[in-house]
């Protein structure tokens, strides 16, 4: 890393299915408002401001614009970025270049969506080709869900074993983390029980849709130091947007992409024993299944050693690597923020500030975003400026 | 109006966003499209370096960045790689009715082909389908130009 | 499976859909085809405390409101939760007149099916309300498109059947003190 | 700042159907861009596009050109907005020191939605939505006020569209290219009064790339490399009637920062050429003075005078302008490689002599809520 650059706040609303009670703008204003007062900021203090959302969620066009109310951007430098599912981590690199560049000292990155206001399988039907793909295209849960059963034919993989995810997901919402959506404590029966949506994935398998926001402040070296004794300095960012065509990402026998980005962001970290060097992991997963087959392109277990990993337990909170303290994306999952909170959450870790959420003694963190056509993003975070 | 005293019952605020899109082909998909047409026949489009043939057809190969101009013939047969029974509905983005379900959409390698395709299979009983099967393109009768409606549908080939 | 076996490709030259005609001199002959279709979506978008009371306030007693910033002491209308400029949050509510002064305007001539409010030509007007600090952007009526000038005096004419949203207010109407 | 160079640009010819489809106009500009810097996809370490998902009618829209503009290969992100912020992300991730080469790229079909309805959904769906405002109608508010604040005229205005039409005359990537006088101006169809069908711009199709580098590497693989000097953006407020329309302080605070970057304190004697996005006619009034190349308020007199003239004190849009060809987020890059082809002493039968200092400007949402500029020299 040139220039280091440190996240010195977070905040985000409290994620809801439905949330009649504001706007846009004023969701956007209750996290913007959350991170500064966790920094000790004001608006005054920011000097530039990224945003990301989903434009047909909303049907706004250029909400760069649009969320000047909200976002505090009146008369300062905004822009928006936007990749789909891989929104909210975009934006948080985006945040991370706008430090690291000089150009700036102290930057405020927001990822919001208000689900609630459309038909959001709708919505993100459109992502599909117009000509070759829309008219049969309902989500990525078709993929997802070939991928799992491959891997389970080829790794001896189960469908508990994805429940165990679920509910270790789950679990850790309902009990460590007032911010999520869905607190609710399930067991592995009630995943194992609940209707497939397509085999083998059953609906406690998968994320549900949000309303929410997420702020988060990015700050240079000097600046970080100033405002916080602990910021979390951002140690190294990958992303790699693999794919366009959805039928392409079929029989991929991993995610490609998540292990070409692990493998930028580690070089920049010097990681070179993840499951030994990293404490914390918040990951972006669409469906328990993924929370299995994913963490060998993250290079935390050999390849088809994701069962052994999930069953052993490691990954639960006590475990030696926890996995989604926040509970992750199954119980969150207002979409432009998703990612970001990833990145926040990863952040309030090695800043220890995640309280009932806190993993003890946690310094390396990583963040993954996932989405578009099986692409990924993933930063890793660090209480040190640099790992030996 | 007392302050902070008056109870606001939340408004909202509905309507239907309405975006006519007349989306352009281009070079690469109208001759595709002309040849499922005019010939019933699918074709793809051929890398001059690494000899991949991409399904449907388009300007540049993902691994070489090379333009590809050789269109060629593939077959209307195919395996079945992935499939979903959608059966929960959501609206058609196209009318801004309700798309009609159940409906099964279909990820196909066709012969021939290195990239994979969507499209649907005349059967919606998820235990009757399985990945792996043969499946083989059914054409209109009536064509006019549009994937969706040229190749009506895929079948399964018995006996499979 | 498709619903309905329409032609839905159309060569480049012929005429496009009701609202894109493709003009025919502009293309070569290249063979390539067009796909109408549409991007058609239903939303709910939610107008929030802040707004809802704007509204209730119109809907129930035809009577406008805007929230006024401790900091620079605008008042703005519609009102805000937070102040755009202090980025301070507004607590107090303020009254403010259904007159006011037309900063600018303009007549709308040409015609867009499904986002205009009515039949073109239509006069739309920025108005600073009294006692508002800022402009409340919306249509003009009952007055000749001609006659309309910067700084004339115009009044808030409600509809009959109010809904809570913004056309509750069916346009601004010249007024003579 | 660390000297960044552009050493490749590409444009297509702009037009209003253009039959290619998305991918195949990203795919033109980035092979030509890379032609012209003299590289290969494998040299580029990182990619921008410059994708909107209501233009494009496409949800994650950056998708449909990834692999055209090669961004599958490496570490990419999409900027919605003008391509004017896609540079400026380029540039980001070049001086963060994590890349080397950037390219960015983007592309627009305007012709395959509709205008109206796209820009329409700019305004907030709770309120002014409902009152069918979009780019034009919004604009003829702006126009108005501007004319009434400072005494402008419709004439005045008219003559940008002239003149700005005629410059297009010399650029083989305009769109509409004429000879028109000021009467045609006046006397063509009201759209919004003010604004008539010739002060405002057209519906075109194309692409713009753009490729910059790290110093020594700008240095290594191009002979001309053309730096950035100075970059700014900001935005206004939103809400159409929370801004005096007849004012330029987003665009003035933007400028005062690539200004201070770039050592420019005397923009009119030390910028020879500018690119702003006149959208409208009466648009380029308001951003010369947003850009300080005179008070508030006396463009119109600066225009009557002739000094923005091709071979005159300070020729603005040499190339014709975006009133010549106008797509939607490319039209900002586009004004980049245009300063880069002026610098570069390449701009053919556009060329103003002996530039060394460029302005380009892009902008942001309606009426110019958003603004960026960029300062580029030899």
């Amino acid at each position: 890393m040139k220039r280091l650059v440190g996240i010195v706040g977070v905040g985000q609303t409290h994620h809801r299915s439905k949330n009649t009670d504001c706007n846009g703008q004023e969701l956007i204003s209750i996290a913007v408002k959350r991170a500064l007062e966790s920094a000790e900021l004001t608006m005054a203090d920011i000097d530039a401001i990224v945003i990301g959302n989903m434009d047909h969620f909303e049907s706004i066009n250029y909400v760069d614009m649009w969320s000047v109310d909200g976002s505090g951007g009146y008369m300062k430098p905004i822009m928006k970025v936007t990749t789909g599912g891989t929104t909210g981590s975009a934006i948080g690199h985006a945040g991370f270049y706008h430090a690291a560049s000089g150009l700036f000292d102290t930057v405020l990155v927001i990822g919001w969506e208000q689900n609630s206001e459309s038909d959001t399988t709708a919505a993100i039907s459109t992502c599909f080709d117009p000509i070759t793909e829309r008219e049969y295209s309902a989500g990525a849960i078709g993929p997802l869900a070939a991928h799992y059963t491959a891997y389970m034919t080829k790794y001896g993989a189960t469908e508990e074993d994805a429940a165990l995810v679920s509910v270790r997901d789950h679990n850790n919402a309902a009990l460590y983390n007032g911010y999520a959506h869905l607190r609710q404590t399930i067991t592995v029966e009630d995943v194992m029980k609940s209707a497939y949506i397509s085999y083998p994935i059953k609906l406690l398998d998968i994320c549900p849709r949000s309303d929410g926001a997420c702020a988060v402040i990015f700050a240079s070296e000097r600046k970080a130091r100033k405002i916080t004794e602990r910021p979390a300095w951002i140690l190294g960012v990958g992303d790699c947007h693999i794919l366009v065509h959805l039928a392409d990402g079929i029989g991929l026998a991993n995610l490609p992409s998540l292990e070409i980005a692990a493998r930028q962001a580690y070089e920049m970290a010097g990681i070179t024993d993840p499951f030994n060097q990293i404490d914390v992991a918040e990951l972006y997963i669409p469906a328990s299944t993924a929370g299995v087959s994913w963490m060998e392109a993250l290079g935390l277990c050999e390849e088809g050693g994701g069962p052994r990993l999930i069953r052993s337990g490691v990954t639960n909170m006590g475990g030696k690597l926890p996995i989604n303290p926040s509970g992750g994306v199954l119980a969150t999952n207002p979409i432009g923020a998703t990612g970001l909170l990833r990145i926040g959450e990863a952040a309030l870790q090695v800043m220890g500030k995640a309280e009932k959420k806190q993993v003890e003694g946690a310094k390396v963190a990583v963040a993954t975003g996932f989405g578009g056509c099986f692409w990924s993003d993933i930063t890793v975070l660090s209480s040190l400026p640099r790992l030996d | 109006m007392e302050q902070g005293k008056e109870a606001v019952k939340p408004l909202s605020v509905r309507y239907i966003a309405d975006m006519p899109y007349n989306y352009h082909a281009g070079y690469y998909y109208s001759r595709f499209l002309r040849e499922l047409r005019d010939n019933k026949r699918i074709v793809g489009v051929k890398c001059p370096k690494c000899g991949k043939i991409y399904v449907p057809p388009r300007i540049v190969c993902r691994d070489c960045f090379v333009k590809m101009e050789e269109f060629v013939p593939v077959s209307d047969k195919g395996t079945l790689l992935a499939f979903t029974v959608t059966n929960f509905a959501y609206t058609d983005t196209t009318t801004g009715e309700q798309k009609k379900i159940p409906f099964t959409a279909a990820f196909i390698k066709l012969d021939g082909a290195d990239s994979n395709i969507v499209h649907c299979l005349d059967e919606t009983d998820e235990k009757k389908i399985k990945a792996g099967m043969r499946l083989q393109a059914v054409f209109s009768d009536n064509r006019t130009g549009d994937y969706f409606h040229d190749i009506d549908h895929f079948r399964i080939i018995e006996g499979m | 499976m498709r619903r309905d076996p329409v032609a839905r490709f159309q060569l480049w030259g012929c005429e496009g859909n009701e609202v894109m005609a493709v003009r025919s001199e502009e293309l070569g002959n290249t063979g390539t085809l067009i796909y109408p279709s549409r991007i058609r979506l239903p939303y709910t978008w939610h107008v929030g405390k802040v707004g809802s009371r704007f509204y209730q306030e119109i809907r129930d007693n035809c009577k406008i409101w805007g929230t006024k910033c401790p900091q620079c002491e605008w008042v703005f209308v519609p009102p805000r939760e937070t102040c755009p400029r202090c980025y301070r949050d507004m607590q107090e509510w303020v009254q403010v007149s259904d007159t006011g002064t037309l900063l600018t305007y303009t007549v709308t001539r040409y015609s867009v099916p499904g986002i205009q409010p009515q039949k073109p030509p239509f006069a739309l007007g920025v108005i600073k309300l009294d006692g508002a600090s800022t402009g409340l952007v919306h249509l003009l009526g009952e007055i000749d498109m001609n006659d309309i000038s910067v700084g004339l005096r115009v009044k808030a004419v409600f509809r009959e059947v109010r809904e809570g949203n913004y056309l509750d207010i069916k346009y601004f109407k010249p007024f003579r003190a | 700042m660390e000297k960044v160079g552009i050493i490749g640009v590409a444009q297509t010819k702009y037009q209003r159907y253009n039959p290619a489809s998305h991918a195949e106009l990203a795919y033109e500009v980035t092979s030509k861009a890379l032609e012209d810097a003299g590289l290969t996809i494998d040299d580029i370490d990182n990619t921008v596009t410059v994708c909107n998902d209501f233009w494009d009618g496409r949800t994650i829209s950056s998708m449909t050109i990834t692999e055209a503009t090669g961004s599958h290969k490496s570490p990419t992100t999409n900027v919605e907005g003008d391509g004017t912020y896609g540079a400026l992300m380029g540039l980001m991730r070049i001086l963060s020191g994590l890349h080397e080469i950037t390219l960015v790229v983007a592309q627009s079909k305007i012709s395959e939605g509709i205008p109206s309805v796209i820009t329409n959904a700019m305004f907030d769906p709770i309120y002014e939505r409902m009152l069918g405002l979009d780019a034009i109608n919004s604009a003829a508010l702006q126009m108005r006020s501007y004319m009434a604040k400072y005494g402008v005229t419709e004439e005045q205005c008219a003559k940008i569209s002239v003149k700005n039409h005629k410059n297009a005359k010399a650029n083989p990537y305009a769109h509409l290219a004429m000879d028109i006088t000021v009467d045609d101006v006046l006397k063509s169809r009201v759209l919004a009064d003010p604004i008539k069908l010739l002060d405002a711009s057209p519906i075109s199709d194309g692409a713009c790339a753009i490729i910059m580098a790290r110093e020594r590497t700008a240095k290594r693989k191009h002979g001309k490399p053309i730096w950035i000097k100075g970059v700014g953006h900001c935005a206004d407020a939103y809400h159409l009637g929370d801004r005096d329309l007849a004012e330029v302080d987003a665009l003035a605070s933007a400028a005062k920062r690539a200004y201070s970057m770039a050592g420019i304190r005397s923009p009119l004697k030390q910028i020879h050429v500018a690119e702003v996005y006149d959208a409208f006619s009466y648009m380029e009034l308001m951003w010369m003075e947003g850009l300080g190349f005179c008070d508030r308020g006396k463009a119109s007199a600066m225009v009557d005078s002739g000094l923005t003239e091709m071979n005159s004190a300070l020729p603005v849009n040499p190339s014709g302008g975006v009133l010549s060809a106008h797509a939607v987020q490319v039209a900002g890059l586009a004004r980049i490689a245009e300063a880069v082809l002026q610098l570069r002493g390449e701009a053919g039968g556009r060329q103003v002599d002996g530039a060394s200092t460029a302005l380009a400007h892009g902008i942001e949402g309606a009426c110019g809520q958003g603004h960026c500029v960029f300062i580029l020299g030899k």
